[in-house]
């Protein structure tokens, strides 16, 4: 074993932190989902490295987180396909996707 | 262990409803295009009348106290508590479609679309009150929101008297979809270091793992990382502070019908799961006192900044919004209750009892903006300006739903609470100064509900007419003031159908 | 048996029903008729047991009230909570005494109303509702019926001010609702309080009167480290609620503005009724459920009492709004409520009877500060009507003009004073005569005030109604009889209440007496 | 129950007046009212006179309104003048032109004092007859009055024929509240004290009454029926004081009087303020009677309340039975208090104030209650209580009473001697002698002196001020005595009653006021007080002087008959009115007892004479017989007193008849004329009450005014402004950008997991 499970553990909250990072700070909403994507893939690999070692005996031998990140991976694909359907109204509305302009309400 | 005709048989409310929905799908493929008439009301015809074979099953399951509460390998669970909820959403269903059917003949023009929408997400809710399974419930989570997030940017052409309400509605929508789903993600996370930690997504083992697990080390910290997160995620969705941020905005640019349905099916459906899983899944057993701690600042802070801001709106839905905030912290505080003393029945029971009572005046409380909007297409505070004289039954109406929502006695909604405060302050320790808190944060609330009222009864009315009101809303509202009444005769008989939810909650986990 | 206090309390709501569809030109005469009939109905609470057989000792108390309902409501019994609440109604003397009050001030306000002519039918309505509330609060045997009671009469009474109210109305609304429901949230904790430390204590629970009066809580609470006496502070929480309705010093702001803002009947009601809410509920929750709370803060109570009457006067003094001088002589009239209760269960080895007089006054008060504060406020409603100003010194020599108004004024004014064979007198004498060997200080206090009480009272009179008349109000014409008729009335009970109060002393009597025995119970602190 | 029939159904006496009060108010004054309305046409006025004046001043207003339109700037002006009127009383010209000053802001302009100028030179107009109805309730009012005359001679005969009565029988009527044990009863108690009180009472009454048939008649047609219903429940409410058995009924009885008082005072209320005259407008001045007197009222009170609290009674029977071992001090303390009512109801220093203002009422009014009745409250609360004050109390308690009423004897005597109003002359001429009274009572073993004194004085006072109104109704309504004189020639049959009374009540011999003033006199030096002595018997000098310059300012003066004695100038040109035989004659009657029921003092009637007959009654301290007076005329002080009023009658006729010496003599030098203007001006009682009023209680007031609205509703309203400004705030921080919603959401969850980090890692819990 090369690596352990720490690893990929620390590999995805880095990557959590890189796609919340981008999508936080991103003004183009395209890539603020691509953040968000980013983030979502750090918690499949997160979730990947669980199962590949689970710790409690009981439950060894299942591939439940794997089949976790598949889920999320094809919800995640609905999710973006929504998600650029609402930034192509959103476009054909106002001629851009700036998050930061998209303000109107407020307080 | 097989899949048998009674895992059907347990899954068949949401069958029939899955079914309802593609229905409603289909047929208004069928419906001629662009003219009002009958075509649009068939569509909510059909679907009203439709919920009631779900109801049927949820019924006949509910009348079969031996059957077995659990199937398909434990990922479902059909007890009383999902029960309760799955009544809860039905009755939103009729409710929001009563309630929306003028509005989306008049504003939206895509009742198809809406209706279908609105059927798949009550599905998504259904299962987030019976899935007892991680992945399911994530699933779950997401069949409730999309048609959500669809259902806020559905309003392409302006209100009349309303300018900008077609971009409000785009700017709902992506902002709703972009923070829903950085909150999945945060709740991704949470469930992936749970399942980390306890290496299962089965509720049911998750309780038995952590029974055995010790306190301390590097393992309890990710433990509470994982509640944290995952009260997180699901704080988004009930609108808990500091995850409520989006709800005001998506509350006024939502059509009004959509913004109804988040304010009361999403925050059940929220909480449905919020209990579940922290209950049903052990998590507040395990650690408790942090648990609790949590939640009750959450309560706090959502009571009070809720009440406080909700003073100075001045878009009714946007005060709704901090309405619901508030309404939100009240719940919470039984929660904490609930967190306090795991396994507290009474606690549980109430906060049900309390959501029923806050998704039936909630919704009459819309079906009024509704029917002003109908009317007159102002969404504003403003507009309710002596609307007694415009529309006496409207007003009235709505002056009772908003009362109750204020828990003025003896309406349900004080009933409700004072029965959610009783049962928080029973559990001692800190919980009578949250409910103390409480209690000071419904005076606050007063300014705002009664301050409708006020313009309501009192304000000069903009013009001197009679505002034609829409049959179906205000028959929405009639159900819910009757609701409102019977609740507050009747809260014994709900209180029961709550304990049997929360019993069935605890006898989940074995003892 | 036939539901007599369940349709005391609903029928003037069914009479708003009614309203609301009725036809519009008949909203008064509906009004009149339904409040007519509760009040008819609710001498039936007094004659009933009279005519029984039963004599004046059937009034009962709160143990054994004379009359009673229950219909079980919420009975929840799951894990560690039992949440008991019946839909109990019942009337003992202290009961029958407001509940009729209640019943004839609410018609003689719909009475007094004749002449609004602005959205007449839901002022009605509203009045109607209103009446609902208060006589639920005052036949509640059950404390978390009577919290729920306690607040209905809330909204219609926010909104009567603020349609039909002054130039402040608005602000005097919301002042009114926010200092009730803030008082109202801390009893809702003292209530729940109450209810588990009684469970706890007994293993039962129930928030019945009678069973909160025979049991009785004990020990301390804890709060931050700091040790209360567990009835003080339930006695505290309850009374929080009451004082802002009472109102007593310094929670009585509210008061001046809404008297002053409301229409005429609602002023008559405010006092009439919803300030002995607050009495009543001192006298019936915190007096019978925490006796010995209730000593420990009489000295305290008693104190207050005393300013409460000598501030309350002096602020009358100095106003120049008729209504506000009337408000404020409210304040210092409640005093006399506080002072009675506070020496009723003050600590000291005294005669029972002396509690009892005190207690008696209290209660007598209670009718009479309705009776004669009402007959104030009709008659400078009677004036406001005709001259649209209540400036006192705006006025003058309107004796001339208006000598009807004049002398059921004077009447009224004298009663107010305290003049011996009014109803005032009977209270303000029992008060002294009870409290004085409690608190002979506080007592003398109440006495001094008695001279700022016919200064104040008898220099609106002078100003407004004496001297050459100014010419400014030569057009005014005098009350005429539907404008005399609930004067007069309220004026025929004030007298007969003043010659011979043996007829409310006793009804009052046995529910007074119970109390008297717990407090004699108790045991007294040395002085 | 004593078995005697008048006794046993005592309540007949108050219940006639009663019945005769309530036919008046209820049943005939409103046919009064009706036909009094058809009779003027339309409209609401009780008065004809005010719808005159409605009419007019309607007029007025059309013209004055748009002139005032500052409502605040009226408001102001009146508030101010409104606390001038609490004394009521306007002194220097300067104070009175500013008053007018004000009027005239107050009514809208000059047109307004125009008017009320005009209201003040004819205010005694007629308009109109009183109608059927109100004579009648005049007839009734006095057949009552004569109905319970006739009871009360009965109860006092019954008493001379049999002594035992004379101790006291209790009637019980009905308890009016009974609390656990302690009875609130309605009790009336007759005894030869109420006996004589009941006479005195019923008879001023029912004189008062047909005299007051005329001169109502005149004075207020319109108020006819209104005066005879004020005039019985005055008399139900003075019969119930003096039939009380309890401190509860006095009380009672004392208030009522207190408010029948106000109520006939303020009779005329709507006239003009008589600014020019430097006096009070009826308003103001009931209003002060009714707060100077409950001031008083209130140490009563507070008297009866510390009795009752040890006691735990108000009967006057029972409560000495039960005092034995109370605290003495306590005792002297709660008789003081008591004594503070007498004080205020009978006038006396400091409470004295009211009395002299209380003349604005009509002039029966000033005769029976503020002369010979009502005033006489206060000394007969000390005589019915004065058991408990000499022999349960320290003797401090009755020093006191004797030095209160010394001090105001010669106090308000000298007041009395510079006042040219006449009927002030005598309304200090009535606290003096209440004074007496009260000397009477605090030096004298028994209550004979003192209500001795109380008895004869009742009818020569009621006699002089029913003179004096006499003399009113003649000049239409003057006042001033310098505007009089010489009136004895010219209205003999008013004159030849008040000549008697005057000289009765300067103490010349052999007149009723001779013996009973000399007894009082004789009693403080046999009770060794020369202080006392020495005071009462220079009063009695500075009485006979003022009643006697009284005399020749008003019926003689130069130029009359006999030096001054008879007729003589007259210094106005106002036509004298004649008045009728229902004026005169009950001067007539009255001048019987006023000059010789002085004999009653001796021993002419039955064993003991007035003495031994009322101190049979239950308020003799044990121990002490009441014995008949002592002939006076075997002590040589008498004669000393005899000089003292002989040099008083002398000196006033040799100022104010025969003018020998000029009335300007004292004046003349500054330290006379300094005294003067102090006696003027009353010792500025007034103005030192009045400055204290506004400054010290109003003051006060404000200052609690002030507290409520910027204190209590300052926090108030600063919580609420505050919660909303927070929420103002706090709406900020919705800024409308998703990515700061996100990282709320974020950074949110993660300072809460930093939080449990924190507490997990220090294990804090």
């Amino acid at each position: 074993m090369l690596l352990s499970l720490n690893s990929f553990l620390i590999l995805g909250a880095v990557l959590f932190s890189i796609g919340l990072f981008g999508a936080l700070s991103k003004r183009n909403a395209v890539s603020v989902l691509m953040g968000i994507e980013i983030m979502l893939n750090a918690v499949n690999i997160t979730l990947v490295a669980f199962g590949s070692s689970v710790v409690n005996p009981q439950f060894s031998g299942r591939l439940t987180g794997q089949i976790f990140a598949v889920f999320i991976i094809t919800v995640a694909a609905a999710e973006a396909a929504v998600a650029l359907a609402m930034i192509i109204a959103i476009y054909r509305q106002r001629s851009t996707v700036d998050v930061g302009d998209i303000n109107m309400m407020k307080w | 262990m097989q899949l048998g005709l009674t895992d059907v048989w347990l899954l068949s409310p949401e069958i029939a409803l899955t079914g309802l929905a593609v229905l409603v799908m289909v047929l208004d493929f069928f419906m001629r295009s662009g003219g009002t008439g009958p075509n649009r009301g068939t569509l909510a015809v059909v679907a009203i009348v439709g919920m009631l074979i779900p109801a049927g099953f949820t019924t006949w399951l509910a009348f079969s106290p031996n059957r077995p509460t659990t199937g398909f390998y434990g990922m479902l669970t059909s007890d009383n508590y999902a029960l309760f909820f799955q009544y809860l959403f039905l009755g939103i269903g009729l409710g929001v479609i009563l309630a929306s059917y003028d509005f989306i003949r008049l504003y939206i023009k895509a009742s198809g679309e809406f209706y279908a929408l609105l059927l798949f997400s009550l599905v998504g809710a259904m299962f987030m009150a019976s899935s007892t399974e991680l992945i399911t419930i994530y699933i779950a989570l997401e069949l409730t929101s999309f048609p959500l997030y669809v259902m806020a940017g559905m309003l392409r052409n302006n209100i009349p008297n309303n300018p900008d309400s077609s971009k409000r509605s785009s700017e709902a929508a992506i902002k709703y979809v972009l923070l829903g789903a950085m909150s999945s993600a945060i709740l991704l996370y949470g469930m992936a270091l749970l399942y980390g930690v306890t290496g299962t997504t089965d509720l049911k083992s998750i309780a038995s793992a952590l029974q055995t697990f010790t306190s301390g080390g590097p393992n309890a910290l990710v433990l509470l990382l994982a509640d944290v997160f995952i009260f997180a995620g699901f704080g988004f969705k009930i609108s808990a502070v500091p995850f409520h941020m989006w709800a005001p905005d998506i509350y006024e640019g939502a059509p009004s019908p959509g913004t109804l349905f988040f304010s009361v099916a999403s925050k059940a459906a929220g909480f449905a799961a919020l209990i579940r899983v922290f209950i049903a899944g052990g998590l507040v057993q395990t650690s408790s006192f942090y648990v609790w701690g949590l939640i009750a600042i959450a309560a706090l802070f959502s009571m009070t900044l809720g009440n406080i801001v909700a003073i100075v709106q001045s878009d009714i839905k946007r005060m709704m919004a901090y309405s619901s905030i508030a309404q939100a912290g009240y719940i919470l505080v039984g929660f904490a209750a609930l967190a306090f003393q795991p396994k507290n029945n009474s606690a549980t029971s109430a906060i049900l009892v309390f959501i029923a009572v806050y998704v039936v005046t909630n919704i009459g409380a819309f079906a009024g903006i509704i029917a002003l909007a109908n009317a007159t297409g102002g969404e504003r505070v403003r507009d309710f300006d002596g609307l007694f004289r415009r529309s006496p039954a409207l007003a009235l109406g709505m002056s009772l739903c908003l009362l109750s929502l204020a828990g003025i006695p003896p309406l349900a909604g004080a009933v409700s609470k004072v029965v959610l405060f009783i049962a928080a302050w029973n559990q001692g320790g800190f919980l009578p100064w949250l409910v103390i808190a409480g209690l000071l944060n419904s005076v606050i609330s007063i300014a705002y509900y009664v301050g409708i009222v006020y313009r309501i009864f009192v304000a000069t009315p903009p013009r001197d007419d009679r505002l034609p009101i829409s049959r179906a809303a205000s028959t929405a509202l009639v159900l819910s003031v009757i609701g409102i009444i019977a609740l507050t005769i009747f809260i014994g008989p709900l209180l029961n159908a709550g304990g049997m939810g929360a019993q069935s909650l605890f006898s989940y986990l074995g003892k | 048996m036939f539901p007599l206090l369940t349709t005391l309390v609903f029928l003037p709501t069914i009479g708003a029903l009614v309203l609301m569809v009725g036809p519009k030109g008949a909203s008064r005469w509906i009004a009149a008729i339904f409040s007519g009939v509760t009040f008819v109905l609710s001498l039936w609470l007094y004659i009933g047991p009279l005519v029984g057989g039963s004599g004046t000792a059937g009034f009962g108390s709160i143990m054994h009230p004379a009359w009673s309902e229950s219909i079980p409501w919420v009975h929840f019994a799951i894990g560690t909570l039992q949440l008991n609440i019946d839909y109990h109604l019942g009337a003992d003397g202290l009961s029958i005494f407001m509940l009729i009050l209640n019943a004839l001030l609410s018609f003689l306000a719909i009475i007094g109303s004749w002449h609004v002519s602005n959205r007449t039918r839901e002022y009605m309505a509203l009045l109607l509702i209103l009446e609902t509330g208060v006589m639920g609060v005052f036949c509640a045997f059950d404390l978390y019926l009577f919290w729920l009671f306690w607040e209905v009469e809330l909204i219609p009474m926010f909104l009567l001010i603020a349609i039909w109210g002054g130039q402040r109305r608005e602000y005097a609304a919301w002042k009114f609702v926010i200092y009730t429901i803030f008082g109202s949230a801390f009893m809702l904790a003292g209530i729940i309080l109450l209810y588990f430390s009684l469970g706890a204590q007994n293993g039962a629970y129930s928030a019945s009167f009678s069973y909160l009066a025979s049991h009785q809580v004990a020990g301390t609470y804890s709060i931050f480290g700091i040790s209360i006496a567990s009835q003080l502070l339930l006695f505290l929480l309850l009374y929080l609620g009451f004082a802002i309705k009472l109102p007593m010093i310094p929670f009585h702001t509210w008061l001046p503005d809404a008297h002053t803002e409301a229409p005429t009947a609602v002023s008559v009601l405010l006092a009439g009724v919803l300030l002995k809410m607050g009495a009543y509920g001192l006298i019936r929750i915190c007096v019978d459920f925490a006796p010995q709370g209730a000593r420990d803060f009489a000295l305290p109570l008693a104190v207050l009492g005393a300013i409460n009457i000598i501030y309350g006067a002096g602020c009358s003094l100095v106003q120049r709004d008729m209504k506000k001088l009337i408000a404020y002589s409210s304040v210092s009239h409640m005093g006399y409520v506080i002072l009675g209760v506070a020496a009723a269960i003050g600590p000291g080895a005294t005669n029972p009877a002396f509690r009892e007089a005190a207690l008696t006054g209290a209660a007598i008060q209670m009718f009479s500060h309705g009776a004669v504060t009402g007959m104030l406020f009709f008659c400078v409603g009677v004036l406001y009507e005709k001259a649209h100003l209540r400036e006192i010194n705006a006025f003058g020599g309107l004796m001339a003009r208006m000598p009807r108004l004049t002398w059921i004024y004077t009447f009224a004014i004298m009663a107010s004073l305290g003049l011996p064979g009014l109803s005032g007198f009977v209270a303000e004498y029992l008060v002294y005569t009870g409290s004085f060997a409690n608190f002979p200080a506080q007592t003398i206090i109440a006495a001094v005030t008695m001279i700022l009480t016919a200064g104040y009272l008898l220099w609106m009179l002078k100003r407004a109604f004496y001297g050459p008349l100014n010419p400014r109000w030569a057009h005014l014409n005098d009350a005429n009889l539907l404008e005399m008729a609930p004067l007069v009335m309220l004026g025929v009970v004030v007298l007969f209440v003043g010659v011979y109060p043996g007829f409310l002393v006793d009804l009052l009597r046995p529910s007074l007496h119970q109390i008297i025995q717990t407090m004699g119970s108790l045991p007294v602190a040395g002085r | 129950m004593s078995g005697n029939v008048f006794i046993d159904n005592i309540w007949v006496i108050p219940a006639l007046p009663l019945l005769a009060f309530i036919l008046n108010i209820f049943v005939i004054r409103p046919l009064d009212v009706a036909i009094r309305d058809r009779s003027h046409g339309a409209g609401h006025a009780e008065h004809g006179h005010a719808e005159q004046h409605g009419q007019d001043n309607g007029h007025l207003a059309d013209n004055t309104q748009h002139t005032v339109p500052d409502i605040d700037a009226l408001v102001e002006e009146s508030y101010v003048q409104g606390i001038d009127d609490i004394d009521g009383h306007i002194a220097t010209p300067a104070a009175l032109a500013r008053s007018i000053r004000k009027a005239e802001h107050t009514s809208g302009g000059a047109a307004a004092v125009t008017l009320m100028r005009d209201a003040e030179s004819h205010p005694h107009h007629a308009h109109g007859e009183p109608t059927i109805f109100a004579r009648v309730n005049g007839y009734i009012g006095i057949l009552a009055m004569l109905g319970a005359f006739a009871w009360s001679l009965g109860v006092l005969f019954a008493m001379l024929g049999n002594g035992a009565l004379r101790n006291g029988t209790v009637v019980h009527l009905y308890d009016w509240v009974a609390v656990a044990g302690i009875n609130y009863s309605v009790n009336f108690y007759v005894d030869a004290l109420t006996a004589v009180m009941l006479v005195v009472v019923t008879t001023v009454s029912a004189l008062v009454q047909i005299y007051s048939q005329e001169y109502i008649e005149h004075e207020e047609p319109a108020g006819y029926s209104r005066f005879f219903a004020w005039l019985s429940l005055f008399t139900i409410s003075m019969l119930i004081l003096v039939l009380s058995a309890n401190f509860l009924m006095i009380y009672i009885g004392w208030e009522l009087v207190g408010l029948c008082s106000f109520l006939l005072i303020g009779f005329l209320g709507k006239d003009a303020p008589k600014m020019q005259a430097g006096r009070p407008s009826p308003g103001a001045a009931a209003m002060k009677a009714f707060i100077t007197t409950r001031v008083g009222d209130f140490g009563f009170l507070i008297g009866i309340l510390i009795l009752f609290t040890v006691t735990k009674t108000f009967e006057f029977t029972a409560i000495p039975r039960l005092l034995t071992g109370t605290d003495q001090a306590l005792l002297t303390a709660a008789m003081i208090l008591v004594f503070c009512g007498a004080v205020g109801k009978s006038a006396q220093f400091p409470l004295h104030v009211w009395l002299p203002d209380a003349m604005e009422g009509p002039t029966p009014v000033s005769a029976l209650i503020h002369a010979a009745t009502m005033v006489a409250a206060g000394v007969y609360l000390v005589a019915r209580t004065f058991v408990l004050f000499h022999q349960f109390a320290g003797p401090q308690s009755l020093e006191v009473v004797a030095y209160v009423g010394g001090f105001t004897a010669i106090f308000a005597a000298s007041i009395a001697l510079v006042q040219t109003d006449i009927k002030r002359v005598l309304a200090y001429s009535t606290v003096s002698q209440l004074g007496y009274m009260f000397v009477g009572l605090g030096v004298a073993d028994t209550i004979g002196p003192g209500t001795f004194h109380l008895m004869t004085h009742a009818f020569f006072k009621a006699l002089l001020f029913l003179g004096s109104g006499a003399v009113l109704h003649a000049l239409g309504g003057e006042q001033d005595m310098r505007k009089m004189g010489g009136l004895a020639s010219r209205i003999p049959q008013v004159a030849i009653p008040f000549l008697l009374a005057t000289f009765s009540i300067s103490g010349f011999p052999f007149f009723a006021g001779f013996f009973s003033k000399d007894e009082i006199i004789a009693q403080t030096l046999q009770h060794g007080d020369y202080v006392l002595y020495a005071i009462t018997l220079f009063t009695a000098f500075l009485t006979a002087f003022y009643m006697f310059r009284l005399w020749f300012l008003t019926f003689g003066g130069e130029g009359g008959r006999f030096g001054g004695w008879w007729g003589g100038q007259y210094r106005d040109t106002r036509t004298i009115s004649q008045p009728g035989i229902r004026l005169w004659l009950p001067l007539a009657i009255l001048a019987v007892p006023a000059v010789f029921a002085g004999f009653l003092g001796w021993n002419v009637v039955s064993g003991g004479g007035f003495n031994a007959f009322i101190s049979a009654a239950n308020v003799t301290p044990a121990g002490i017989v009441g014995a008949a007076f002592d002939n006076p005329f075997t002590s040589g002080a008498t004669y000393v007193g005899i000089a003292a009023a002989f040099l008083g009658i002398g000196l006033a006729w040799a100022m104010y008849g025969a003018r020998i010496i000029p009335a300007n003599v004292l004046t003349r030098n500054p330290l006379g004329r300094g005294i003067y203007q102090v006696l003027w001006n009353k010792f500025y009682v007034d103005e030192v009450y009045l400055a204290f009023i506004r400054f010290g209680i109003m003051g006060l007031s404000r200052i609690a005014v002030g507290f409520d609205r910027l204190v209590i509703d300052g926090i108030l309203n600063g919580v609420g402004n505050g919660v909303v400004a927070f929420g103002r705030g706090l709406r900020r921080s919705e800024s409308g950008r998703m990515q700061n919603y996100g990282a709320a959401i974020f950074g949110g969850a993660l300072v809460i997991a930093a939080a449990f980090f924190v507490v997990v890692y220090f294990n804090i819990k």
